[in-house]
């Protein structure tokens, strides 16, 4: 791994709206440099995507885009983040996806111009290669029509890039649902790993290329999968706890790459990788329940640069359209926290202290975002030799911090989570330091029809 | 009730797959799902009396215990295994006609969606209920089906959704199932799904969680 | 009017949670007694009410409980209230809203006795009496099913009594789209006044008969009408903040007759009435965008008790129903206020004063819910001996704020808006004092065939 | 264009109702629609010009001010009035046929729905379109929307609801229209509805606001 300081080292310089590199855009947004900014997600309604109904379709992101901007103005918003992550037939497709980056860009332009306002486009296309099972990661035709949607939307407008990529998702799928929590960490630490290298070399290129801005990747199958999960209560939530704190190790490597933030929202890494690499981020909590209910809703916030709501759809409720609506919940959820950045550092702890305290002991998933525990954790994960060991090592700081915090009495567990702790900590004590160790002793233990190796450059 | 399978109903509710499986480690050794069905037939019981009288309950307590939060995933998927490793000693007599399954139930994620975790876990409990499940996996388009259904004639069919632009998907392949045999029962479920759009859609049932799933083909069997 | 003293008269006093007189529920909630709980706010989607659709009816009703209530027992909510705002047809026919509160209490039993989870209903009937125009406000056949149902409910589970009555409505509507401020206070201070007083002793009267809590009356049809006018600039924002004040006097008379709060939502007099009156009070912001957009998202929530959506049809979202969803925003709103007066008075201030900057000079209708201003005003609409003349002195000192405010700098308000304030200021300054020479004056000036003097007991 | 013309123009922009009314301010004491249609009435200058030339006109650009956010209600009210005090000058000629109204347009707010606010201000943009507006209130049922129809041959019908409950009530009026008088164009608005819903219940047209009403009745009126 190529970091091996944090960049970040002082919990309370871990904070939101700032952070040691932030990202400046074409429109001006200043991301990560002194204030919050709100990011927008939203998707069709109940509908089919054809010919027939693409001008219907393009109706839909026309009226989004002009609703949340409208509102955002009214609001005296300071700038705004959209964020198209694309529907299937959008990538398949890409003349689809572009045209609706068009569409939306013009827009973002037209109030940049007439009344000020600065806004951007993140274009998430879709990872197509998991169409094909098992994936053929490398050498998949899909490659091509991603690749064509990432080009030619960034040059349409959509100028950060972010993808939630897919690479040992084939293997974790199962493992998930097991609980086995070395096939997690094979799957994001050996695989996935290798897959963020090969994808996010390209993408920084690309992007390189055409004076455009590599984001992020988020662990989206990975890591929010086990949240909804055991939101379900069909897993524990120290399981989904630990395999976010694994999905680390794995993400960083778009920054490693070259990526500059802002993280994508979804999965949670983000504190993290802000304090080992020091990019901006993006996260989600409870303005995201419009997306999925969470464990997290205002200990996310505690340290992002970019606050987002997932994704809602175009629906009307009783006020107007949906994504109108949760325009303005961001934008007053940011306001909040700008004011306090405004008013300095000790309203700022202060915030960020009620946003920490108000969640933190009611669940692992929240315990793991205290960012005096992002940093503890990231120390952790940056001190091996190999993505296989830091994962591991991660994942052990985890349970060494819930086993400290139930010992104060702060957090209790019941039987069913607890006694999940020792059976975690026994497996991942058997986990190597080095990678072709673990992959030898991982290959026998795993269905190897699902996947093929050389396809992950093995 | 007989004491052997009252033994097997256990090993199978607790996920004991055979006596090797270190799995739950309070019955390490002991004999699992695998011998104790062995021993039930060498002792004469019917494998009608297995299939009904000890797996079936054992998966029953599963999904009870599942639906209200009292064991994980991993758990009933430990069940599930040792049920797999008992039936495949029934599979013989399913063949021979000496057990009659409850019916078939082809299930399947719909053309364009791949979110299957939903899915497997519906089919992992009607299996349980004593179902024979056919599963198609994901992105499966209407033909798929229609060709499921001619070689299991009567099956249920069983389709999953996640996403809203595949939801209309499910419509399309309603229709044409409905077309082609207009008495195939259809459910229909995932995330975005619910009874109104069942309804307009033409399925004839629909379940949020896969426990009502097995209480409408419970009653459809008997 | 009854109230010559402020119970509240120190701004630091005005806060989130707290209260000189909270209100204990049946199944002990403790409203302003140091705590804010969600209030959730709920409708029915698109769909007719009658004999074959009731079953439905009925069901979307106990499913929006038990999603509701199930989500607050997993975030370890402290106490919820469900407002059950009836829609025509449950009053009119009030056997159905009786069921509906049967179902809804039911279950809110359950979750009582099995989970510990504190949850009451806030019964809010129509007020039917619009129906008849000119409206028979005290003769009116239709007050029958309208007391049956608080009788009837409020036995069946519904021990929170509220109204959005409408007296004077019949000559607001009007005056809202006329501007005419004059036709506006008579229409509160006036009219609203007398109905109060009629209706309110009822309220009050059967409350007592059966041990229930009559709550309060929200001037909605005012207020909020002109707020929504407001923002979508049909009517000048001034003149929208200045209706909220007038109906003050109007909203406190249920108070005066023995009503003792948590206040209802919807209309922001709420803090003037907590500053006067020290009932507790519910506010809505941010978190009702589903309801409609505001511009006072986090600046309504800086005295508040309870915390409420206004209204969310039951519709599927992402991530589940909408009213679920919406229970977890308030939880963790409430969640972050209570965080911090479990810290003590300085994280309250703080966070308090980052609610109030971070609106207040966006928009009159912030400004006047500063606490400090609150307070100023609250001093003024006590200061005269008639409703008529507590009405005018409150918008006169909400103009002198403003114009205060504007002198400073700090606020800026375009010629359109700002070209109302002498305006506004020359027709408030010619209401006399006494309420007949009042009525004299105005009487020429309104279309009286709109209402009928005696159903007012004039 | 004529100089009188031009100067009623102004007084209904400006909502100049007659020489006595104080508003606004700085027409204070000069003459207003009512006396300016008087004068071009006596100066032989034709009443369909009067309408198409200066009234509608006034009233165009009132609109266009509005949907800019130019100005507020009561601006456009008292335009209104100033509009109506000229009316009430022609009204004669519309009797006597020497002016052709662009049209009629129903207008109400749906059975068990009291709003008006909204259906107010597109019954007056309508109006200042030169529409002759038959407004019949709130809480209005099919029969009363029929009855004026048939008082009214061919008129265009306008439908409001706010209340998601009362929004199906819209389906029911609809299809009664359409069943006796399956011309009848009818258009919806309100809140709570939206284009999908207005195709779904056979409606022809629905503005989210009383400016997409006005184009629309225009192009029809064309
Ligand atoms: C996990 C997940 C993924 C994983 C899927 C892994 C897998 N193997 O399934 C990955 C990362 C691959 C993924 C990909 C995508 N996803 Co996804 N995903 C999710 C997530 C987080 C959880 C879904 C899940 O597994 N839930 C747990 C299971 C157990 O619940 P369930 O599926 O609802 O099933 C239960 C019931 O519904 C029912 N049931 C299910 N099926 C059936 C069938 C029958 C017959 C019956 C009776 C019952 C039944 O029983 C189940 C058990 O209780 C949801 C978020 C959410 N809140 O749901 C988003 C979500 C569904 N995904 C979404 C999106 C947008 C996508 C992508 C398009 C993202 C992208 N831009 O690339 C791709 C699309 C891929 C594709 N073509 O399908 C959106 C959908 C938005 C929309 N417009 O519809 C969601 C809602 C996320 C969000 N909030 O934005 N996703
Ligand atoms: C004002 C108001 C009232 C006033 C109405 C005053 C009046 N004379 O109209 C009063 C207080 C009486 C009232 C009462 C009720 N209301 Co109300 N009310 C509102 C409010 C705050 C604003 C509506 C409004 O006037 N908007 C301004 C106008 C200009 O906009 P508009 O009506 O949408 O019209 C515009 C367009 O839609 C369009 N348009 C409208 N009609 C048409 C027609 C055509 C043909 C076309 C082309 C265009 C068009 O052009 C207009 C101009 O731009 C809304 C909240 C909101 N966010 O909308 C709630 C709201 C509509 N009311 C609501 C409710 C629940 C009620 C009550 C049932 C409350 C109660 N429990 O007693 C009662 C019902 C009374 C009844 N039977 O109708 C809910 C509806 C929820 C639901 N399930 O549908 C809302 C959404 C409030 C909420 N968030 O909960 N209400």
């Amino acid at each position: 791994m190529k970091y091996t300081q944090l960049v970040i080292s002082d919990p309370s310089q871990l904070i939101f709206g700032n952070t040691p590199y932030p990202v400046k855009t074409r429109r001006g947004l200043d991301i990560g440099g002194g204030q919050v900014y709100s990011e927008l997600n939203f998707t069709l309604p109940v509908m089919s995507i054809n010919d027939q109904t693409l001008p219907q379709v393009y109706d839909h992101y026309r009226q989004i885009t002009e609703g949340a901007l409208e509102r955002a103005l009214h609001l005296n918003s300071k700038g705004v983040i959209l964020e198209f992550e694309t529907l299937l037939e959008m990538t398949k497709t890409p003349a689809i996806g572009v045209e609706i980056v068009k569409i939306m860009n013009d827009i973002c332009e037209n109030y940049y111009q007439k009344h000020g306002l600065a806004s951007e486009i993140r274009l998430t296309p879709n990872d197509l290669r998991e169409f094909e099972r098992p994936a053929l990661q490398r050498t998949s035709r899909l490659l091509e029509p991603m690749f064509q949607l990432f080009e030619e939307g960034m040059l349409a407008g959509g100028d950060l890039l972010s993808i939630e990529s897919t690479g040992g998702k084939e293997v974790s799928d199962e493992a998930l649902m097991m609980c086995d929590i070395k096939a997690v960490l094979f799957s994001l630490a050996v695989l996935g790993v290798r897959d963020m290298q090969f994808l996010w070399k390209k993408i920084v290129a690309l992007a390189g290329q055409h004076g455009k801005i590599a984001a992020g990747d988020s662990a989206c199958g990975f890591a929010n999968t086990a949240m909804v999960l055991a939101g379900k209560k069909y897993i524990p939530k120290v399981f989904a706890a630990m395999v976010r704190v694994i999905s680390v190790v794995r993400s960083i490597v778009a920054m490693e790459q070259g990526a500059v933030g802002p993280d994508k929202d979804c999965a949670y890494e983000g504190p993290f990788l802000k304090a080992i690499t020091g990019i901006p981020i993006s996260m989600e909590g409870k303005t995201a329940a419009c997306a999925h209910l969470s464990p997290v809703g205002n200990i996310s916030s505690a340290c992002t640069d970019l606050w987002s709501n997932e994704s809602v759809q175009n629906i009307k409720l009783l006020s107007g359209m949906a994504p109108t609506a949760y325009m303005e919940q961001l934008e007053y959820d940011v306001r909040l926290m700008n004011t306090a950045i405004k008013k300095g550092t000790t309203h700022s702890h202060i915030l960020q202290q009620l946003f920490v305290e108000s969640d933190v002991y009611t669940d692992p998933q929240a315990l793991v975002l205290d960012p005096a525990n992002v940093i503890r954790i990231s120390s952790a994960l940056i001190r091996g030799d190999s993505y296989v060991a830091n994962a591991r090592n991660g994942a052990l700081e985890f349970i060494e911090i819930l086993e400290e915090t139930l010992a104060t009495g702060q957090m209790t567990l019941p039987e069913m989570e607890s006694s999940y702790i020792p059976m975690l900590r026994e497996e991942l004590q058997g986990i190597p330091d080095s990678e072709s160790d673990f992959i030898e002793m991982m290959l026998p233990q795993i269905d190897s029809s699902k996947f093929i190796l050389s396809e992950y450059g093995l | 009730m007989n004491e052997k399978l009252a033994k097997l109903l256990e090993a199978v509710e607790y996920g004991k797959v055979d006596q090797k499986s270190p799995y739950p480690p309070n019955l390490k050794g002991m004999d699992g799902a695998h011998e104790l069905t062995q021993q039930a037939l060498d002792a004469g019981i019917r494998p009608q009396d297995i299939l009904e009288e000890a797996l079936i309950p054992a998966m029953g307590n599963v999904g009870r215990k599942f639906s209200e939060n009292k064991i994980f995933v991993p758990q009933m998927l430990m069940s599930a295994k040792a049920m797999g490793a008992s039936m495949a000693h029934l599979k013989p007599f399913f063949a021979s006609g000496k057990i009659k399954s409850r019916g078939t139930f082809v299930i399947g994620t719909v053309k364009g969606d791949l979110h299957d975790i939903g899915k497997n876990l519906v089919a992992m409990m009607v299996e349980g209920a004593g179902w024979t499940i056919v599963d198609l996996g994901v992105d499966v388009d209407a033909g798929r089906f229609l060709e499921a259904l001619s070689k299991n004639p009567g099956a249920v069919v069983g389709l999953s959704a996640l996403l809203t632009t595949t939801m209309t998907n499910m419509g399309e392949i309603v229709a044409k199932i409905k077309e082609s045999t207009p008495d195939t029962v259809i459910m229909v479920g995932g995330a975005p799904v619910n009874m109104d759009f069942c309804r307009k859609i033409g399925a004839d049932f629909y379940a949020p969680e896969p426990r009502g799933a097995v209480d409408f083909l419970n009653q459809l069997a008997s």
